[in-house]
């Protein structure tokens, strides 16, 4: 099984520790075996440039096209040629953790009322599983 | 001066005030001393303050007691800090009853209360009966078979009229009728710390 | 001298204290590398009397600034000559860090010399620092992550997103093995 | 909705004893260190600060018509970043108790 996920110029990556976990970044240079260097782009996810070492980040499979050390002004041009906010958006990752976001944020009466639509689903699960058994 | 007046704690000080204007010591002294009230230092307790969560109208989660797991309705705070809360009783089978804001977790649910008039119940409206019947209550979490309480008219007639109004408040919202009715209880992965209520 | 945290870079400069004979002593200046200007200013003293005949007490420190790095937000290559004491000898030594400072850069060294030599700070003095074209790299490991083109993957690893959810109490003894391999 | 041989409704978390409170060498009997199930930072247990923990035990003889005897005590502060917090009891838990389970209640809640 080959590797589709890279640590290179250009690769997005989300950042799942500190601060700033939870948002998208982009790495613009490779500091050594252990760190490197992310620019947001600030204006779209809020990651201002830092180095960060990779055991905060895990690589996405989205990459934009970048210079090494690319300023701001080009990365952000970059993200918007790539689409790459729309993509990441799309991707079942996002979702993921868009619906777990939604789920922790559920009052008790959500989860009462989640858990009565999960009754009713499975009710019908259940009949249509009776009718094609019959 | 005639005759001579008994005279009661404010005595001695009426007394010592008329000397100086006549120039003589009062004439009345007294043979015993008289017990006055000491000076309490006792401090009035004053009822918690209920905290921002609960707000007339607030969907609360009961912790403990009887009642435990039960999501009823807060009606009013009362003079003493304790909540007014009502299941509904026709809902969940929780009456009219006050319980302490320690035990109950607040939920961001509220409903709007504002047509249902509990303002005739109070503490006092709670006050416990001298009845031929001389068992105490039990104490608020002791968990024992229900004795078959008897429970007067008047209670009953309230409970109908404030459930009435407040009914019509529940059912304008799809669901919350069998909110009211189910149980809360934590599940196996649940983190109470973790939770928004 | 210890090292707390991320090393400063500060300029010093001292001269001996002027007397009647010598109204006007011959100032020096020197870069030193030091947690805190206090340390600077010992270690100012310390290079000192090793140089010329002064010391502290007959001397005083006319200037202690703290320098900056001009532009942090690039990598660059550092390569940085040392000198320090091991356990048998002194010894003189070449090294190369990539970082954006170059205060980055020693204090990664001061790491790496106490990872790799067990050397204390204070058996360090560092010579000589500079900033290095890729071309001109000694170093292997500096030099594969300076190329124009590096990219390689990261396997076999535990997520730290996982690692931060795990919920210890739930997984102390888990049937599941954590995810290592990501491509 | 309810599994079979499970209480209808539980208010409470499960939390296991882990010993008293101690040094090197000493240890303080009168406070108990408890770890509570799903609290893994000393964060998460900000929340449990004060809650009541009942210590519940059978006992051979019934007394007010039950056999199980309760020791009541309060969470008073967390125990080192993970989550441990130490409690204290009307009485002193017995040493038997290392490794068994208590459960922490809900209340007082602040919620």
């Amino acid at each position: 099984m080959g590797f589709s996920r890279y640590v290179e110029v250009g690769r997005i990556v989300l950042i799942s520790y500190g601060p700033n976990a939870g948002s998208l970044a982009t790495v613009i240079d490779i500091v050594d075996q252990n760190k490197c260097l992310i620019d947001g782009p600030e204006e779209i996810t809020g990651v201002s440039r830092q180095v960060i070492p990779y055991r905060r980040i895990a690589l996405t499979d989205l990459t934009v096209k970048i210079q090494r050390n690319a300023r701001a002004k080009q990365l952000k041009s970059a993200w918007k040629e790539g689409d790459v906010q729309a993509k990441w958006e799309g991707s079942s990752w996002a979702k993921k953790l868009e619906a777990k976001k939604k789920r922790s944020g559920l009052s008790d009466f959500d989860r009462f009322k989640v858990m009565v639509a999960k009754q009713q689903k499975s009710r019908i699960i259940a009949k249509k599983m009776k009718e094609l058994k019959a | 001066m005639v005759g001579v007046r008994v005279l009661g704690i404010t005595g001695p000080k009426k007394a010592a005030k008329a000397a100086p204007a006549t120039g003589k010591s009062a004439r009345y002294y007294p043979a015993d001393d008289i017990p006055r009230p000491k000076h309490s230092r006792a401090k009035k307790h004053n009822a918690p303050k209920v905290r921002a969560s609960i707000t007339p109208g607030t969907v609360c989660i009961l912790l403990s007691g009887r009642f435990r797991g039960k999501r009823v309705v807060c009606l009013k705070s009362l003079e003493s800090g304790l909540l007014l809360v009502s299941g509904p009783y026709k809902v969940n089978g929780v009456p009219l009853r006050r319980v302490n804001q320690r035990y109950v977790i607040a939920t961001s649910t509220k409903l709007d209360v504002s047509k249902v008039d509990v303002s005739k119940i109070n503490d006092a409206y709670f006050a416990r009966v001298e009845s031929a019947n001389k068992e105490g209550e039990e104490e608020f979490f002791a968990n024992d078979a229900p004795k078959p309480a008897i429970v007067s008219d008047q209670r009953k007639a309230d409970q109908k009229t404030v459930d009435a109004a407040l009914m019509k408040v529940v059912e304008s919202t799809p669901l919350l009728k069998n909110y009211l009715g189910s149980n809360f209880s934590l599940k196996k992965h649940d983190r109470p710390h973790k939770m928004v209520f | 001298m210890t090292v707390a945290g991320e090393m400063r870079q500060y300029q010093v400069v001292g001269r001996k204290a002027a007397t009647d004979e010598n109204p006007n002593p011959e100032a020096y200046r020197m870069i030193i590398f030091a947690p805190n200007p206090t340390t600077a200013k010992s270690k100012f003293w310390y290079f000192m009397r090793q140089f010329r005949k002064m010391k502290k007490t007959t001397g005083e420190i006319l200037d202690c600034v703290e320098l900056t790095e001009k532009n942090s937000r690039t990598v660059k290559n550092y390569g940085i000559w040392l000198r320090y004491d091991s356990r048998s000898g002194t010894h003189n030594m070449y090294r190369e860090y990539r970082d954006l400072k170059l205060t980055g850069a020693i204090s990664q060294l001061y790491d790496e010399m106490a990872g790799r030599h067990r050397t204390r700070p204070r058996s360090i003095q560092i010579i000589r620092t500079a900033t290095v074209a890729p071309k001109d790299l000694k170093r292997p490991n500096g030099m594969q992550f300076a190329q124009a083109k590096v990219k390689f993957p990261l396997p076999h690893r535990v997520d730290s997103a996982k690692r931060g959810q795990k919920a210890l109490s739930d997984r102390t003894f888990s049937t599941v093995r954590p995810t290592t391999m990501f491509n | 909705m309810t599994k079979q041989n499970t209480q209808p409704v539980r208010l409470y978390l499960p939390g296991a004893i882990l010993g008293y409170k101690r040094g090197l060498r000493n240890q303080y009997n009168h406070t108990s260190l408890i770890k509570i199930k799903g609290c893994d930072s000393k964060e998460d247990a900000q929340f449990y600060l004060g809650k009541r923990i009942a210590y519940i035990t059978k006992a051979s003889s019934g007394k007010n018509g039950s056999k199980f005897r309760v020791n009541w005590g309060k969470v008073c502060r967390s125990h080192g970043s993970n989550g441990v917090v130490k409690c204290k009891f009307s009485r002193d838990l017995p040493p038997q108790s290392i490794g068994g389970r208590v459960r922490v209640m809900l209340y007082p809640s602040h919620i």
